[in-house]
Parts: C-alpha cells; structure tokens; sequence
C-alpha cells in the first residue's frame, strides 16, 4: 500500500481525546484532594470541546486518510456526537453516586474517557484492523470498569462472565474477519466492499465469515441468543457504570454494524437479513417476558434494553436508508431514556442502600412530584406512548420494515411492544398509586437533580420536536 | 515432500497438546500442554514464512502469558476436584459440539474448488530476500500508524485496570525509604551545644 | 508442497477445540481462558494462511495487532480473576450464581 | 525456501537428544532398589513439615503482568529498530509518541507504588 502524508486535521476529535485522557491521568496522579476533581471537570471540558471538534471539523466531509484506515463522513460525525453526548451525562450522574460510595477515583474517569475513545475509533474505522482496535480498547475498559467496585462479590463475578464471554465473542468476531480478509484479499472495507458486492455474494466462505461477524455484533448488542452477560453485568456492576454500559456501547454497536456490515458486507445482504431477523424476534420475545418478573429494577432495565435491540435491528433489516436512520435514532433516543432510568435509581439510593428494588420506587410521588413526572416520562417514551420520543422511534422503524414489505415483522413487533407496556406500567402504578409509611423526603445532591431533571425534559422535548434529530439521522445516510 | 511431513509432524503434535489442554486434570498441566502448543504453532507459522510472528509469539505468549497462567496457578491453590465433577457429564456434549463444528467449518474451508481470495497468487511467495521482520517493520509504522498508536493506548488501559484491580496498599508496613535515609543532612543529625564551664567547688 | 487448506482445517480444528474446551470446563476459570487463547490461536492461523498464499503483508500485521491485544486482555482477565479469588475463596465457576434469575 | 531452516532443525533435535539421552541412560543402567526412607522428600534430616506447594504472595501477580505490557512494547520496537533507516523521521515520531503514551503509564505505575516490593 502507498504511503503519504495522513491528513492529521481529519483526525482531530481522536487525537484531542487521547492526548487529554493522559494529560487527566498525570493530573489526577498529582492532584492533592481525595475527591479528584480536577479530572472530572477536566474529563466533561474534554468532551465538550470533543464535540465541538468533531462537527467542526468532519461535517460534510467524507474523506479517507491514514492510508485507508480512518475515515471520515457524516456518519462519523453524528455517532461520536452521540457518544461524547451520552458520555458527558453518564460522568455527570457518576460523581455523586460514586463520591457517597468513596469509589470516586481518578482512574474511572480516565478508563471512560479510552472507553468513548475506544467507540470514536469504532465510528470512523475504514479497515478491520482499527475496527478490531477500536472495539478492543472499549471492552478492555468496561471489563476493568465493571469490576471497579473490587470488594463487591456481585460486581468481581459480572466482571468475570462479561470477560470470559466477551473474550470469547471477540474471538469469533475474528475468525469471522479472517474469512473475510481470506476471501476479499484485503483488510480495507472499501476493497471488501466491492468484492463482497461484486463475485463474492455466492462464495461460501465469505458468507460463512459473515455468520462469524453477526455473531460478535450480535455479542456487542446483546441481542438473544447472545444476551446472557445483560442481566448479570446490569445488576453486579456499580449502577454508575450500569449507566455508563447501558448507553454509548449501544451506539457503537451500531456504528460496528454499520461499518462492518451495512457497508463493508452489504452484497450478502439476503444471507445477513434472515439471521438479524431470527434475532430480532429473539430478543423482543425474550426481552420482554424475561422483563415481567423481575423485581430488581437493574434487571427489569437489563431485559427493557434487549427489547429495545430487538426494535432497533428492525432498523438494519429494512437495510434502506430510511432502516438505517430509524435504527441510529432509536439508538441514540433509547440511550438518552436508559441514561434517565438509570439516573433515577442513583437518584434513589444513598451511601448504604441501593435502590436496585422495583418496591423502592413506591410512593414517589409523595415523596417528590417534580421526579415522579419525570419517571412518567421515561416510561411512557420506554412503552412508545404516542407523543413522545420512544413513539417517534418506535414509528420509524416499524415504517422502514413495512416499507420493505414484511409487515408480518412490525405485526409481531407491536404484539411483543403491547406485551412489554405492562412491566413499565407496574413501575409507574408503584411510583404513583401506592403509598408508602414514613417514606422520608428525597434527600439527593443538587447537581444529581439537575442532571436528571435535565435529561428529562431532553426526553420530554425531543418527543415534541423529533424532526431535528431524524434530520441530522438522515444526512449520517447521505439523504 | 519433506515439508508436508514436516507439517504434519508439527500439525500432530499441536492438536495432541490442545486437547490435552481442555481435558488436563490439573491447571499446571494444561498449562504446560498450551506452551506446548504455542511451540509448534510457531514451528509451522515459521514455515509459512511468517518467523517474526512465530518469535513474537513464543517470546510474548510463551515468554509471558503463560508465565502469568502458571503463577495465577500457584498463587490460587486451586483445589482440582471439585473443578472436574461437570465434566464427566459434559463431555459427550462438549465433543458433540466440537465435533459439529469442526466438520462443517473443515467442509466449507477444505473444499477443493476454493475459490479463495479472488486475487489468489497461488503458492509460495515469491522470495523478495527482504526479511520478514524488515517487510513488516516498513510497513507497520507507516501504513498502519494509526492502528499502531491505538496499541499503545490498549496497553495503557490494561496498565491502569491490572494496577486497580490488583493493587492493595498494606497499610502499617514498616519500610525503609532509603532516598529519605541518603538525603539527610548534617543538621538533622547534628546539635551544637555550647556548655559553659562550671567552676569547679 | 503444504496446500492453504491444509493450513486452514488445522485452524478449524483449533478452533473447534476452543469452543470444545470452553464447553467442557465450565467450571474452571483458567482453563476457560485458556481455551480462549486457543480460539484466538487458530485465529492467528487462519490469517497467517492467507497472508502467505495471498502474498500481501496485510495478514501478518494483524496477528501481530491480534498477539498484542490478546496478551493485555488475558492479564485484565487474570487481574479479574484475582479479585474474584479475593473476595469468593474459590473459581469455581459453578458458585458464581449470587445473580440468579 | 525451508533449506535455510534446516540448521535450527538440526540444532534442535540434537538439543533435545542431548538432553534425554542421559535420562534415557540413567533409567536403564542404574540399579533401582526403592526403600521408603529413600523415597521421602529430604528436608535438612527430620519429617517435612507441610507439602511443598508453597502459595505465591500477589505482588509478584502485578510484576508478572506489567511484565507481559512492557515485553509488548519491546515487541514493537524489534522490527522497528530494524526498518528505522527505510520509516524516516515519520516512523520515529510515530515511535516517540508510542513509547510517551507508554511511559505515563510507568509513571502511573510508579506514583501509586506498584513497584515497590514492601
């Protein structure tokens, strides 16, 4: 391969992350206070300027450089933003929670900081190489930051199954690659995606490396059958990174799907349509039973987030376009609700008690009405009431489906979403209808209610105005 | 000729040392069996004219990695029983399964009618006397810095989580700092006092 | 002369025993991981194969990438590992049932 | 292209046979007469006092895997010190930046005391 000069500009919002995460590491290293506040202000400075970054300088572009592995394309640009975003609110519902367990640490915010590193290099991989990188660098850092909380028994055991499993996902991942790589003679997506488009659509080998790439993908998302490590890792890691977990690696995956397959192996689309559909219906029917009978509410979330992906890979089976917006912006709106779910129950639990219990959302509203309309909210978009941002969601991606004309799919879809509503109704009913004795009244840190608050009406105002967000969604696609 | 018997001579002994490896009764030995392994798949990733890889491999895997197996072995004392008792129950499933496995992925990749690589060179590479190590080197720091540099942050998050998770300071442990010690100066050590002269009675 | 079949049903049969030997020893932690290091093993051959019959250097800098990162992510998975240890007194994956359900 | 691999061959079956030949031999010439007392393990005169495996202590857990990511670096820098004069000042830089990011991370190491052995 010829060599010249990389475009070191295109690369800006990479190259500022990774120099600030070591410049917070050294600082944290000096810093004097127990409570390393330097390196949280720093942390929500760098990503902030991340953003600015990366609309600054790769919108509109679509430009390969560091010969042929990083490119840089609208949806580049709205996947990191996505990711900063959702990284900034996951560091800001954190420092309280981890302050009160004395767990706040430097290292936590220089582990999630590589880990949206880890994402960025994901979205604007051009080779499989730096996709592999990329995706690498992110789970080493959720298996470090699940086991965070190293005196926790829950928290070293999800460590462990998220690894082993993890590891192993990787690895098939891999050898799907190499298939690949074997096939198409190349690591470069652009060459596989003419050979894959042009004779390699009836070559055996290339459709079986791509079973391979589902399966990792699939890992990623945590879509059944591949769903096991979900409700473990949801309910042992610290709610923190629960919250951390549960938001950006879902627009990663997203962006590892579509470099990966949307593009990369796009010829081979009639061999991948039917496997994302058997996991599609997969996930909505295990996530939404599976849902009903929890009583912990990290694992009620855990279950939602698996019907969640069953919706949201509706998106990449229509395969058009208009799929491919419907699943970006189901990605990034359902973050934004989880992100809020999550903050509730931080919100709820104090320096002793974890408020994992779906009981300890009783009487809410006695308690504090302005959070209980809040958890309205976020319920309501999580059912897809009409009206919110959750609908909105929901409605594009049954649209693209119908579209393509499996209207079976987005039938059995809204049977699973109507059986789903109940266990989010039940949440509410305890939130607004039952009373609870002596419920004291809710003492949480100002900045956790702003956050919160915040978050929430970001929900609430995104379900009046959705066309924004479909809109930037829609120019990732080139329409 | 000879190199086919070279390769299934080396290719024997790999398989044989990896099953060896899922079915060992005790940890060390599996370990053992797996740097067994490493040993002849460098054999034969030298033989396909990849021999840095293959010193790479035995100087980090086997250099290293397995090192770490062997004292989280020891370190662990590990009681081997009750480790064994699903085993017995999950072996025709296991063998099942790797059975399945291999012979459907050995039908698809073995297949005579390859079409492999549509931009297939056929066999050996044509000896360009560069050294492997030197076609590598020219190219992974050039083509492939940008990758290159994400390596270096892996290891650091793999720095950082090891010394998180691993690292409990003792608390009361009597220490001797010995740049404190080196450091000291005259004055600390010694006090000038002028005493007047008693007379004496 | 050594086909690049050969090569890759050697790969398929590693990886066969991987996924195997993940199967087999549920229980036991190291060996899973263990088991994990052969996946990515036959991994590795498979690349070397194609690099060598595709006569493109492409190949070899991914194992070399792929040795890299395997190694850093079998030390987090050995530090996990002793915390485990540290707070459960056994690896026994069978106990890790505390999250039932 | 194997011819020039044929020397290591050589060297290391003639390794190996070096090295079993005598065990081989002692096996089979030496007199075996096994007595109880003979086959306890020997510890200074009197009745060993616990089995022999001894537990490791943790800290050389740590040493052994920052081992393994500083063996890692020195695995980049081999082919790098041999394509130096072809990479240029590009490659150098890219080596630089490497080896700094690397560098943090012992400075890391080194203010939260992992290296100390107290």
């Amino acid at each position: 391969m010829n060599f010249q000069m990389p475009d070191f500009s295109l690369a800006l919002p990479e190259l500022w992350v990774a120099t600030m995460a070591c410049v917070i590491l050294v600082v944290d290293l000096f810093a004097r206070g127990r409570e390393s506040a330097p390196a949280f202000y720093l942390t929500q400075l760098t990503l902030l300027v991340g953003i600015w970054l990366a609309i600054d300088a790769q919108w509109g572009r679509d430009a390969v450089t560091f010969s042929g592995s990083y490119v840089a394309d609208n949806l580049a640009v709205v996947l990191k933003v996505a990711m900063m975003g959702l990284g900034l609110l996951a560091f800001a519902y954190s420092r309280d929670y981890l302050r009160q367990r004395d767990l706040l640490k430097g290292e936590f915010y220089v582990l999630g900081l590589l880990g949206i590193l880890g994402m960025m290099v994901m979205a604007s991989a051009h080779s499989m190489l730096t996709m592999y990188l990329g995706l690498e660098l992110l789970s080493l850092c959720q298996y470090a930051l699940v086991a965070f909380n190293r005196d926790s028994r829950m928290g070293s055991e999800a460590a462990m199954k998220y690894f082993v499993l993890g590891a192993l996902s990787s690895g098939l991942l891999l050898y799907g690659l190499s298939m690949v790589y074997g096939v198409t003679g190349s690591l470069d997506l652009g060459v596989i995606r003419e050979a894959a488009a042009g004779v390699g659509a009836q070559n055996i080998m290339l459709a079986f490396g791509l079973t391979f790439v589902v399966v990792g993908v699939a890992f990623k998302f945590g879509a059944v059958p591949f769903h096991m490590w979900i409700p473990d890792v949801y309910q042992g890691a610290p709610t923190a990174v629960t919250l951390y977990i549960g938001t950006a690696p879902k627009v990663a995956a997203v962006a590892l799907f579509m470099r990966l397959i949307g593009e990369g192996l796009a010829g081979l689309q009639e061999h991948w349509e039917l496997m994302l559909v058997i996991l599609a219906v997969g996930s909505l029917a295990v996530g939404n039973i599976f849902a009903l009978v929890q009583t912990n509410m990290k694992r009620l979330l855990a279950y939602s987030t698996i019907s969640h992906v069953g919706f949201l890979l509706l998106g990449f089976i229509a395969g058009t376009p208009e799929g491919y917006t419907a699943a970006l912006f189901y990605a990034v709106s359902y973050s934004l609700m989880a992100a809020g779910a999550f903050g509730m129950v931080i919100l709820l639990s104090r320096r002793g008690f974890e408020a994992e219990e779906v009981e300890d959302m009783k009487g809410l509203n006695d308690r504090h009405s302005g959070f209980a309309f809040i958890m309205l909210i976020l319920m309501f978009s999580m059912t897809g009431v009409p009206g919110t941002v959750g609908f909105y969601a929901k409605w594009l991606v049954l649209k693209a489906v119908i579209d393509v004309d499996m209207v079976w799919l987005a039938v059995v879809a809204v049977i699973f979403a109507v059986i789903g509503a109940f266990y989010y109704l039940r949440v509410l009913k305890m939130v607004y209808f039952d009373r609870v004795e002596g419920g004291e009244a809710l003492q949480a840190p100002a900045g956790l209610r702003v956050v919160l608050a915040g978050n929430g009406l970001a929900v609430l105002i995104l379900g009046i105005f959705p066309d924004s967000l479909i809109a930037a969604c829609a120019a990732a696609f080139g329409s | 000729m000879i190199e086919l018997i070279i390769f299934y001579v080396f290719a024997a002994v790999l398989l044989f040392s990896a099953t060896m490896v899922i079915t060992a009764r005790n940890p060390v030995h599996a370990a053992l069996f797996l740097v067994l392994t490493f040993f002849n798949s460098a054999a034969l990733w030298l033989m396909a004219e990849a021999e840095f890889l293959g010193i790479a491999l035995v100087l980090v895997y086997v250099g290293a990695v397995m090192v770490l197996f062997l004292f989280v072995v020891m370190m662990l004392d590990i009681n081997v029983a009750p480790l064994r008792e699903g085993f017995a129950r999950y072996l025709p499933l296991g063998i099942l399964v790797g059975v399945v496995m291999v012979a459907e992925m050995a039908l698809v990749v073995g297949a005579e009618q390859l079409d492999v690589g549509l931009t297939l060179t056929g066999g050996g590479a044509a000896d360009t006397g560069e050294s492997n190590t030197r076609l590598i080197g020219s190219v992974l720091y050039t083509v492939y810095v940008y990758p290159f540099e994400i390596a270096s942050l892996v290891l650091l998050v793999a720095i950082i989580a090891a010394i998180m998770l691993t690292l409990r300071r003792r608390p009361g442990t009597k220490h001797q700092d010995i740049s404190q010690q080196v450091r000291v100066r005259k004055a600390d050590r010694l006090r000038m006092v002028d005493l007047p002269s008693e007379r004496r009675e | 002369m050594v086909e690049l079949s050969d090569y890759l049903v050697l790969g398929a049969i590693l990886f066969g025993l991987g996924v195997a030997g993940i199967f087999l020893n549920r229980k036991n932690a190291i060996v899973l991981i263990m088991s994990i290091e052969l996946i990515l093993l036959a991994v590795n051959f498979n690349f070397i194969a194609f690099s060598h019959y595709l006569d493109d250097i492409a190949g070899q800098v991914f194992v070399f990438f792929i040795l890299t990162v395997a190694a850093a992510e079998s030390a987090i998975g050995l530090a996990i590992l002793v915390v485990l240890f540290r707070n459960r007194e056994t690896i026994n994956v069978g106990d890790l049932d505390s999250m039932k359900g | 292209m194997l011819e020039s691999y044929v020397p290591i061959l050589v060297f290391i079956l003639l390794a190996v046979g070096v090295g079993i030949a005598p065990l081989v031999a002692g096996f089979v010439l030496a007199p075996r007469r096994p007595g109880s007392e003979k086959l306890s393990p020997y510890e200074c005169g009197f009745e060993a006092f616990e089995d022999s495996r001894m537990k490791f202590d943790v800290r050389y857990y740590l040493v052994a895997i920052l081992f393994i990511i500083f063996d890692l670096e020195i695995a980049f820098l081999f082919p790098w010190a041999i394509v130096l004069d072809h990479v240029g000042v590009f490659g150098f830089i890219a080596m630089g930046i490497f080896v700094g990011v690397l560098l943090i991370g012992f400075l890391y190491e080194w203010k939260k005391g992992a290296l100390e052995w107290e």
